[in-house]
């Protein structure tokens, strides 16, 4: 039953966090919807290790990965935020459409 | 019962806080409500006996979030509420995706017959996760490893605008460097 | 009944006693530092210890008549002071020690009778408008509408949305706009004011800026209170309004020592009139001191203020604690004075980390460290002994890259961070008293120094 | 519940140690033994101050959040032998008490909505980019000693030997962060006076004394953490550990009075040079010396 709920909380993150990915127009807000994101998933791993498999270290290992994604999207979200930045002062993704490839 | 409770509780407050990140109108409540959330789930993660990474999640994300204040606040000034804010486009499209991922991920965890434990559960969860890493999950810390000091690198290369020749002239041989602020050290 | 009274008593015995040493701001007007030395010798005897900012203070000693606009800026300060809190003001040649009575007295009667206090600092916002105007009244950037919010010395900021909502106010505080920075990234700039009181900071100073993250650029240096006679026609280019220009005229303006004495600059004339220790403002019981032990009070002053600034408070105490040796013994005769004099400077003439820190400053470090020097012969003159006299007496114009105008001043902390330019000004030699002060000596080594815009332009 | 009181009690007894010596040191007055608790009196007496439009919501969180980690983080010192949370990663704990004071302080420098108070917060995270890695490296260098991230099995495997004497580079660079975090003595740029106070500078009342209250009280808790992880925490003849813990950390607390007093703040610009071309690589030999120790079972 609280595997459930926990997930559920986990999906809850998620949803949010898409959501945010997706509506905002700010590239530091966008990473932050996909921290949001990442968030869940650290919830439903570590759920899933003691509910299902705590014998194993798996989930535990999942979570480290999911906390070095986070740091590595970060640090590469803030330095193409400010190269990008530098060349045009823009910081939005609505204002540098013509990257689209 | 109890840490049900508190599980359900954290839950709530991460969700809740995490909803705040795109509400709130000030960019450093944004930062700190996603902080919020992360420390929530952080104590999640720590009644669920994962000590270690309890612990790691909450010093990783608090000095992410910490920088990330200051990038939020250098890109986009707006402190305390002073001024509404919605930096939003196509925000229907994004709640129908979000609510639509939710709603799927729901239906599955609510319906999948999740299976028993496996196994007792380990009275050192720290251990397990550090024997994993360092022998069983070796791979995995490696490449971690080598990605990280890859994202060091282009991180750096990818926001800084001055080169050595900026430093150091077309010869690299000018001395001191040429840089807006010297160093603690002779070079 | 008797429970009550007891508790009441008791109440206002803690009361008492967790004020016994309060925190004290002094803000020392033009041409009282004699008066201040005087105030912060009686203030360190009595173990008050000095707030680095209104928010940590009691007490705000206003020494002198501070001009309209010094006012003005103290009126900005003393609505940042929590309550309970007094304002005092003391004038030269008045009883230190009694004024301190007084003003203890009543900051304890007001801790002992609470009333609630619902001031809004943003009360005094309007005031300061109109008293920017006075002297700047251009907007620096093109972002935000950038009518400059006069912090009082220290500093609230506005550092608001500025690309997306240019132009708007909040709260009444305007918002930052963007501007090309050091980096190459064009960030969002602030209009900053540093001073006019601050502590450790020559009081009536004002060095106005955009601020980038920590830096200042488009930096304007002025006195407040003073004149900005404008010159006609003066075209005023977007990166230095008219106000700027006009100000720095005012440094060869005559006359400006009449007035309220607020000038802060010495000109030529005004060092030759104040050899004559008969002049300097505030001397009161010490009015035997010489000309020789004033210049070595003023040395040992920039000293402490500039520990202070770099951080370094255990070496600013102790400068200070021999500074008022020397002004309660007059020349410095006293061999324990002496001894205590030499070492301290010596220690921090020979700090290598003060030097590796603030290395790398401009010449902030061959200044400071010329003042040591001056310390110590002068220390080692008045003892009759032998000291190295030859670089007592210097070059005249003194400290190495010592700056001789309010461009020289403005080029030296343009660009700068903060920190930086809190310490170069702390290692000018700024005269704040107008001339009528301490740091008018004869001596050739700092004649020169002490003319700073004087003879701009 | 006794020992939550303990730790309470410790941790504001260190804290008006640290204070009282510091303010002794300062102004060469002896006789500042009540100073601490009387400047805490006033603060309590004194207006809680308001700026113009500030973030009060989180400056408020700023504010309370010092004290909270500061007592958080001497929950993992086994004071009486063991501590008050002994958890499977202490030190990993206390570290993260530290770096939630990251978010505190530029809370604190935030939520007023003034210049200085702002530098002082930036300046502080700037700093903490400079010594947070030399002090993470410390942490886990006792830990890795050690075999275990746990307080009471770092002091227990320093029965026969203090580490600080293997690792005498992590117990520098451990009380050189410890004055980084609190802000402090010669890393006290944060709050400098060179920018009135920086986080302080608009912080009166209850608020300020929550703040200076809990940066005393960080300073002791790290003092004591430095005593456990390098000086054999409660290890030592006769007397009972606790009394050894608390001599030990006395004295620690007075070495880094006496150490960081002497000299001026450093520069952040200058500090960042050294930490990362200078710490971080004495940091990483000083672990890499002790993991070769550890393989070479010197530990036992």
């Amino acid at each position: 039953m609280m595997l459930e709920i926990l997930l559920t909380f986990a999906a809850a993150l998620i949803g949010v966090g898409l959501f945010g990915a997706l509506s905002q127009q700010s590239i530091v807000m966008i990473m932050m919807g996909l921290e949001l994101a990442v968030n869940g998933v650290i919830v439903a791993a570590a759920s899933a290790w003691y509910f299902l498999t705590p014998a194993a270290p798996d989930a535990q290992v999942l979570v480290v990965l999911a906390l070095v994604v986070m740091a590595v999207e970060m640090a590469m979200g803030f330095a193409a935020t400010v190269a990008i930045y530098r060349a045009r002062q823009v910081d939005t993704v609505d204002d540098a459409k013509d990257l689209r490839g | 019962m109890l840490t049900d409770v508190t599980l359900a509780v954290l839950g709530v407050l991460a969700v809740a806080a995490g909803g705040a990140v795109f509400t709130v109108d000030s960019m450093a409540r944004a930062t700190y409500a996603l902080l919020a959330s992360f420390l929530a789930v952080a104590g999640i993660v720590l009644t669920l006996d994962l000590t270690y990474l309890a612990v790691v999640t909450a010093l990783m994300m608090t000095m992410e979030m910490a920088i990330m204040g200051v990038f939020m606040v250098m890109f986009m000034m707006n402190p305390g509420g002073l001024m509404p804010m919605t930096m939003m486009h196509n925000t229907r499209g994004a709640a129908a995706v979000g609510v639509a991922v939710f709603a799927l991920l729901t239906t599955g965890i609510w319906t999948i017959d999740w299976p028993d434990a496996r196994g007792r559960p380990s009275r050192d969860s720290t251990h397990q996760l550090a024997e994993a890493l360092m022998g069983s999950h070796m791979l995995v810390m490696v490449v971690v490893a080598a990605a990280l000091f890859a994202t060091i690198i282009a991180g750096t290369v990818l926001a800084t605008h001055r080169g050595r020749y900026d430093r150091f002239g077309p010869n690299l041989d000018a001395r001191p460097p040429r840089d807006p602020i010297p160093g603690g050290l002779p070079r | 009944m008797e429970l009550r009274g007891r508790l009441d008593h008791l109440a206002r015995r803690v009361v008492g006693w967790a004020f016994a040493r309060p925190t004290v701001l002094v803000a020392d007007s033009p041409g009282t530092t004699v008066l201040r030395w005087q105030l912060e010798a009686e203030l360190d005897r009595r173990r008050w210890p000095i707030a680095r900012s209104p928010a940590d203070a009691d007490l705000l000693l206003v020494l002198g008549e501070p001009g309209p606009n010094l006012q003005a800026a103290l009126d900005v300060v003393w609505s940042q002071v929590p309550a309970p809190r007094q304002r005092w003001d003391i004038q030269p040649g008045a009883d230190i020690s009694t004024a301190l009575d007084r003003s203890h007295a009543a900051l304890l009667d007001m801790a002992r009778q609470p009333e609630p206090r619902t001031d809004d600092p943003g009360e005094f916002l309007p005031q300061n408008r109109s008293h920017d105007e006075h002297h700047h009244d251009d907007d620096h950037d093109d972002g935000g509408n950038d009518g400059d919010h006069d912090d009082g010395g220290d500093g609230h900021h506005h550092d608001q949305q500025g690309h997306e909502h240019g132009g708007h106010d909040a709260a009444g505080l305007p918002m930052a706009g963007t501007a090309p920075d050091r980096d190459g990234l064009e960030l969002d700039s602030l209009h900053v004011r540093l001073g006019p009181v601050l502590p450790s900071w020559p009081t009536g100073l004002v060095i106005e800026g955009r601020m980038q993250g920590d830096v200042l650029t488009g930096v304007h240096a002025s006195w407040i209170d003073r004149p900005a006679p404008r010159r006609p026609g003066d075209p005023g280019d977007p990166d230095d309004p008219g106000g700027l220009s006009g100000l720095r005229d005012a440094g060869g303006a005559s006359g400006l020592r009449d007035a309220g004495g607020a000038s802060g600059l010495s000109d030529p004339a005004g060092v030759s009139g104040l050899s004559d220790p008969g002049g300097v403002s505030g001397l009161g019981a010490w009015s035997d001191l010489s000309a020789e032990d004033v210049t070595l009070l003023d040395w040992l002053d920039r000293l402490a203020r500039f520990l202070d600034v770099a951080g370094w408070p255990a070496a600013a105490t102790r400068t200070r604690r021999v500074r008022h040796d020397v002004l309660r013994g007059g020349t410095v005769n006293d061999a324990r004075a002496d001894g205590s004099a030499r070492r301290t400077v010596r220690r921090i003439r020979r700090s290598a980390t003060l030097r590796w820190s603030v290395g790398g400053i401009d010449a902030v470090l061959d200044r400071v460290h010329q003042w040591c020097d001056h310390v110590l012969d002068g220390v080692a003159n008045s003892r009759g002994t032998t000291g190295s006299e030859g670089d007592a007496a210097g070059p005249p114009g003194g400290a190495a890259g010592s700056p001789r105008t309010w461009t020289d001043v403005e080029a030296l902390v343009d660009g700068q961070d903060l920190a930086a330019i809190r310490l170069i000004v702390a290692s000018l030699e700024i005269d704040t008293d107008g001339g009528s002060g301490a740091s008018t000596q004869p001596t050739p080594s700092t004649a020169g120094q002490t003319q700073m815009g004087g003879a701009d332009e | 519940m006794g020992e939550a009181a303990l730790v309470l009690l410790v941790g504001l007894g260190l804290g008006a140690v640290f204070a009282a010596t510091d303010h002794a040191v300062l102004t060469a007055d002896a006789h500042g033994i009540g100073v601490p608790i009387r400047r805490a009196t006033r603060l309590l007496l004194t207006q809680r101050r308001t700026t113009l439009a500030p973030d009060r919501l989180l400056w408020r969180i700023g504010c309370v959040a010092v004290p909270l980690l500061a007592f958080g983080s001497l929950a993992v010192v086994p004071i009486t032998g063991s501590s008050l949370l002994s958890t499977t990663a202490d030190l990993v704990w206390f570290n993260t008490m530290e770096v939630l004071l990251w978010g505190a302080v530029w809370l604190a420098g935030w939520g007023p909505n003034a210049v200085h108070a702002l530098t002082g917060g930036y300046r502080f995270l700037a700093q903490g980019l400079a010594y947070e890695l030399p002090l993470m490296f410390a942490i886990i260098t006792a830990g890795l000693g050690a075999g275990s991230l746990n307080a009471e099995s770092v002091v227990a495997a320093q029965d026969g030997m203090w580490f600080v004497v293997t690792m005498p580079v992590a117990f520098a660079a451990f009380l050189l962060g410890a004055a980084g975090f609190a802000f402090w003595g010669p890393l006290s740029a944060p709050a400098g006076a060179d920018i009135a106070g920086g986080v302080m500078s608009e912080l009166s009342g209850v608020d300020r004394l929550s703040v200076e209250a809990g940066r005393a009280v960080f300073l002791g808790s790290a003092a004591a953490m430095a005593a456990t992880l390098f000086l054999g925490g409660g290890h030592g003849p006769w007397l009972p550990g606790t009394a050894w813990l608390l001599i030990k950390t006395l004295l620690v607390i007075g070495a880094m009075i006496l150490a960081g007093r002497r000299m001026p703040v450093v520069r952040p610009e200058r500090f960042m040079d050294v930490a990362w071309i200078v710490l971080i690589p004495a940091t990483l030999v000083q672990a890499l010396a002790v993991a070769l120790l550890v393989i070479s079972g010197y530990y036992g």
